[in-house]
């Protein structure tokens, strides 16, 4: 069992026929993912190591069953490639595009909420099912078959954690990095509410970073709804404060987003806290 | 990108929110020049990206050119938080008659848009807050639907705005929201938004930050000078790297903000203390892990780096390559601790012990690398 | 019982001080409605004989409790006060306004559907439950308290079958005008769907008219969830063929929408259809 | 409202759509000096609110001088589908290397807009619809979202436009959609979408209805022509009525469309025929009463007129005193039942009663008049 993604998840790769994309998007199918399709208008028909290239995600789901749609495209396209997969009636997208405008990523986000297609990113790593399926850019190297669950903001944070986890014996289920953007379409509560949901799935993993309210309210969320054990770790304790011009963020936010604040919110929601990517692996091991 | 007050004011009268106009000085003879053009009385407002600008003096109104002198004088070359004025903006002494604050952001937290007005402008916007919330009325903006008239009308009503006014302010409302999306803005935030005496309602202050992922549909350059005092901090902005100066002995460099995030904690655990912030991000290449090294070096507190990489994107190879590089161009008196660790790493360490040099020291894990890198500091 | 408007409702008219908004919001008042409020920006602190008004439905809602919009402003100002409702938390809008221009309301309702706000009309007549309350401009004398439901797209046809079901002794339970435009917020189907879900509500009466296909979905609905009798009327079989002028329309429509395409689909899912107003009504009685 | 072709395509322009460029003439010396400044080949296009101009005769290409009178003497004057054809249209021929159908609607169905691009244009639509409906590329665009990118790109991908025209019709189809929203058009359809043998999209022909609704914020004055040759249509559009020209002896007027449809059924049902379809709408005054009995009873078809009113937001007496007022006023010969119910019926009927008329009959049921109607229009 698993989250997100299985062995019944078909990607369309959006951006296929680029550097990238072509990279991770092999590697992924390397890895036992079915990888059905690529899209890149204008180059449908050509197929990419046997990878059958289509101009819209729509006839690419049509001709191919896709259900996830990975997206490679440079940040002027990434939102729009995002668009049209939801409107393809694709289950899930994973975005991994850096460097998209704030600007884009908000109204896509409120039309993703809308339609109520779940999206993984932008700016993000991707899912790893360890072997069973990666959808992004991953080292699956590090990780291993298991049933703790994993989930992230940080990109090579979510290695280092995951690689500490494997050394010390326990595998994953699925590790999930859902990005560092204002407007990422899943949170850690989204993804922790689907890890409580998810059988094959027996603790969880919760990494966190300075910034924001998220880590609080998935705090607020575990102490109400998860019966599993989650074990936390919050970088950012020796951060330098965010420089902020205005006034407007710090009436927003007040003082939360310390990682103290975020790190005690968590231990009053009954998370065991690790003060770094060791230790949290070994309280997980020394409890399951 | 954070823009110096006139940089915002300039770009929102672009937009089409009435600012008001003036001249930027480098110099006294500039400012006293520009002084005599605007005519007199004149405000002379130090340029710097922080706020508390008027209670540190770094704004004054000058009546004739002599003030204007004294004035430009007193204040190019004051030191305001630690940021040096180099930078004067001149523009007539605003003739008030109301002041209120109005900003747009981005509310993470409700995933939206956020429109506050208060009536309370032209004081500390965050004092109102603490001391009384209910005087700033907060409207959120679905980013699909756009700013509605009803937004406007909540935020002048709620806001406090006397009913004279309210129509004013919500024209200028609409414009500003308008800039805000057309200029790819964070944060637009004026403070005052003053009423003339002829009923003008005009942003008298503007903070302006603008989001560089939207580079390639704005034209940022003109905005992009080197404000950092710090050397380091300085030949790291020449670079185009994410550098941050701290106060510790301990170089750091990492890929990805969480993992260097991370790598300070983990050093701060160890005993010692981080002496910068440096993330090459994703996908680095060996150019830029060399001018990251090249940087962190020549800062004289630090007394040993450490490199932490786990590669996703970013190549071990790449990174082993970097160092390499480095270390052969240019002379690196610390020690130097590597972790490398993912994609490709087994490559990189191969790379790295073909090429031994006697201050490259490889660590298996982070925590052994944060261990070492703290003794190395401290001469042990 | 009733559907959209009872003894509970508390409604905040925008326009209360305008003409129109001032005489039915009074009238409504008059039949027993709880008129709590009325939202005129730039008014808050005065009242309409007695019903306080103020500057934004935010406030309205705050201090009254009202959880009901009644909208009767001019067509220009109309959807801005829609959305203005539907931000502020009220359970219903009710939207008299007749003119308001296309292009203003598709994205009204593509935004009442993602944020699921109830809208009826624009360009209708209102919620009638007899009795009860009143919510927008239709006439009461026709009505009385009873067991049937009635919804039509038409205001003068829905007064005229009102009527005919008085006068042949067959209270209503709530009569719905849900309005004539392409993008009201209800259709007929939701409406049905309602009434076959109230205690209150024995049978249903559905009129239609030529144009659309949302006759012919309702019908696909009652065949398959509507246990409750459904009496039928569609006006329009004399109706002169509408002029189009582009082709783009026919491409979407086909030949659907005529009178007797509706009134058979109607038939075909177990409605009996009257050839009139009056035949409908005496369908409904000898039945009931 | 329908535009003709060139106010169509006239209005593309100012938003921003490449469309042929060319003079409206009324007359046959007017086409010729037209067809001169142009010069030939020059097309020759009547104008009128009906497709299949073509096959009609109504285009033609002229050479000359010679054939331009020929060909406008021809189509000025013709009749094309009933629509008399009183101006006429010239544009430099048009040197078409491909055809494409375009358009933009609203889809009632879907509720959404909904977009349509086929490279099978230049022919009638409706046929390639009903044949080849796969070769019609549909896209449903949000409205909060608007038409992005991948519309396009979708539409002329399924649509099968040729690949070196892709970008040039894509590029039009965003300018369409935004003239689609900025013009507050319901329907903006081109066909054909002519790619020149320079490679230029231009919209050929345009049908573009505009929404009256937005009259407000759009200058609709300027195509507000009457091209109705019936004189009641004539009449009704002068005096602002929703007035339908129909084939029966009963004039109708009624309040609300719903109510009016059902008033031409009931008199269907009753054995007699419908001779118009009238709506006065909500609120109707006495003066529309009036406007609205003075151009039923002119058409000397009419044998006898029912009105059928259930007043809502139109008032009983309102409507009571618009009969007795017109009654007055004007010299009605056919008789008139009427039919009173709803809002303030009962003081209408009273106004009625205190003003009787030789030919004013009253009913009391939509029925019973419908009943009386078509009796007293066969003279029983």
């Amino acid at each position: 069992m698993a989250i997100y993604v299985d062995e019944n998840t078909k990607v369309a790769v959006s951006g296929l026929t680029g550097k990238e994309g072509r990279f991770h998007a092999l590697r992924n199918r390397a890895y036992g993912t079915q990888v059905v399709a690529g899209v890149t208008p204008g180059k449908g028909g050509q197929d990419v190591e046997g990878i059958p290239v289509f101009d819209t995600i729509a006839e690419a789901v049509r001709e191919t069953g896709a259900n996830t749609s990975l997206v490679f495209v440079p940040p002027r396209f990434a939102t729009d490639a995002c668009y049209e997969a939801a409107d393809a009636g694709v289950d899930l997208i994973v975005c991994i595009t850096e460097g998209i405008p704030v600007h884009d990523e908000a109204p896509l986000y409120a039309y993703l909420q809308y339609r109520g297609v779940p999206m993984i990113g932008p700016n993000c790593p991707g899912v790893l099912t360890p072997g069973v399926a990666n959808v992004g850019i991953m080292p699956t190297e590090i990780a291993s078959p298991g049933r703790v669950g994993l989930v992230s903001r940080s990109g090579t944070l979510t290695y280092q954690v995951v690689h500490e986890l494997t050394q010390k014996g326990l595998g994953q289920s699925t590790c999930v990095g859902i990005g560092g953007d204002p407007f990422i379409g899943q949170f850690h509560i989204d993804v922790v509410r689907r890890f409580n949901d998810d059988p094959g799935t027996d603790a969880i993993v919760m990494i966190g970073e300075i910034g924001g309210d998220e880590e609080e309210r998935c705090a607020e969320f575990i102490a109400a709804h998860v019966s599993k054990p989650v074990f936390g770790y919050i970088a950012g304790f020796e951060a330098p404060p965010g420089k902020k011009m205005g006034h407007a963020g710090a009436i927003i936010s007040g003082s939360k987003g310390t990682a103290q604040a975020k790190a005690a919110a968590l231990e009053a929601a009954g998370v065991e806290v690790g003060r770094n990517p060791s230790e949290v692996a070994e309280l997980a091991a020394a409890r399951l | 990108m954070d823009l110096l007050e006139y940089q915002g004011k300039q770009l929102l009268v672009e937009a089409g929110v009435p600012a008001s106009a003036g001249e930027a000085a480098n110099t006294v003879d500039e400012a006293v020049a520009a002084a005599e053009r605007i005519g007199y009385p004149v405000a002379i407002k130090a340029q710097v990206q922080v706020g508390g600008r008027g209670k540190a003096g770094g704004i004054k109104v000058a009546d004739s050119a002599e003030t204007a002198r004294e004035y430009a004088d007193a204040i190019l070359g004051m030191d305001i938080k630690g940021h040096l004025v180099t930078r004067v903006w001149l523009e007539p002494a605003a003739d008030i008659s109301a002041e209120f604050y109005a900003s747009f952001t981005i509310d993470r937290s409700a995933k939206q848009y956020l429109g506050m007005v208060s009536a309370q402008g032209g004081v500390d916007i965050e004092e109102v807050a603490a001391s009384n919330p209910d005087a700033i009325a907060k409207v959120h903006v679905d980013p699909l639907l756009g700013f509605q008239p009803y937004h406007a009308t909540n935020l002048v009503h709620r806001g406090g705005i006397p009913a004279e006014h309210r129509r004013g302010v919500a024209d200028v409302l609409t414009r500003m929201y308008a800039a805000f999306e057309s200029l790819d803005a964070e944060l637009l935030e004026v403070n005052p938004l003053i009423v003339t005496s002829t009923g003008d309602v005009v942003a008298l202050d503007a903070k302006v930050t603008l989001d560089e992922n939207a580079e390639f549909r704005q034209s940022l350059d003109r905005f992009r000078e080197i404000f950092a005092t710090d050397p380091q901090e300085r030949m790291a902005k020449e670079k185009g790297l994410n550098y941050i100066k701290l106060s510790g002995d301990v170089g750091i460099i990492g890929n990805g903000a969480g993992l260097v995030m991370s790598t300070l904690d983990v050093v701060a655990q160890a005993g010692g203390k981080a002496a910068n912030f440096l993330d090459v991000g994703g996908g680095a290449s060996a150019e830029l892990i060399a001018n990251s090294l090249e940087v962190v070096s020549s800062d004289p507190e630090v007394k040993a780096i450490l490199i932490n990489i786990f590669g996703g994107i970013t190549r071990g190879e790449e990174v082993a390559n970097g160092i390499v590089a480095a270390l052969d161009k240019v002379d690196i008196p610390q020690p130097v601790v590597v972790r490398l660790d993912g994609t490709n790493a087994a490559e990189g360490r191969q790379i790295l012990a073909d090429n031994p040099k006697p201050n490259l020291h490889a660590a298996a894990t982070m925590l052994e690398a944060a261990a070492e890198a703290v003794r190395l500091a401290r001469g042990e």
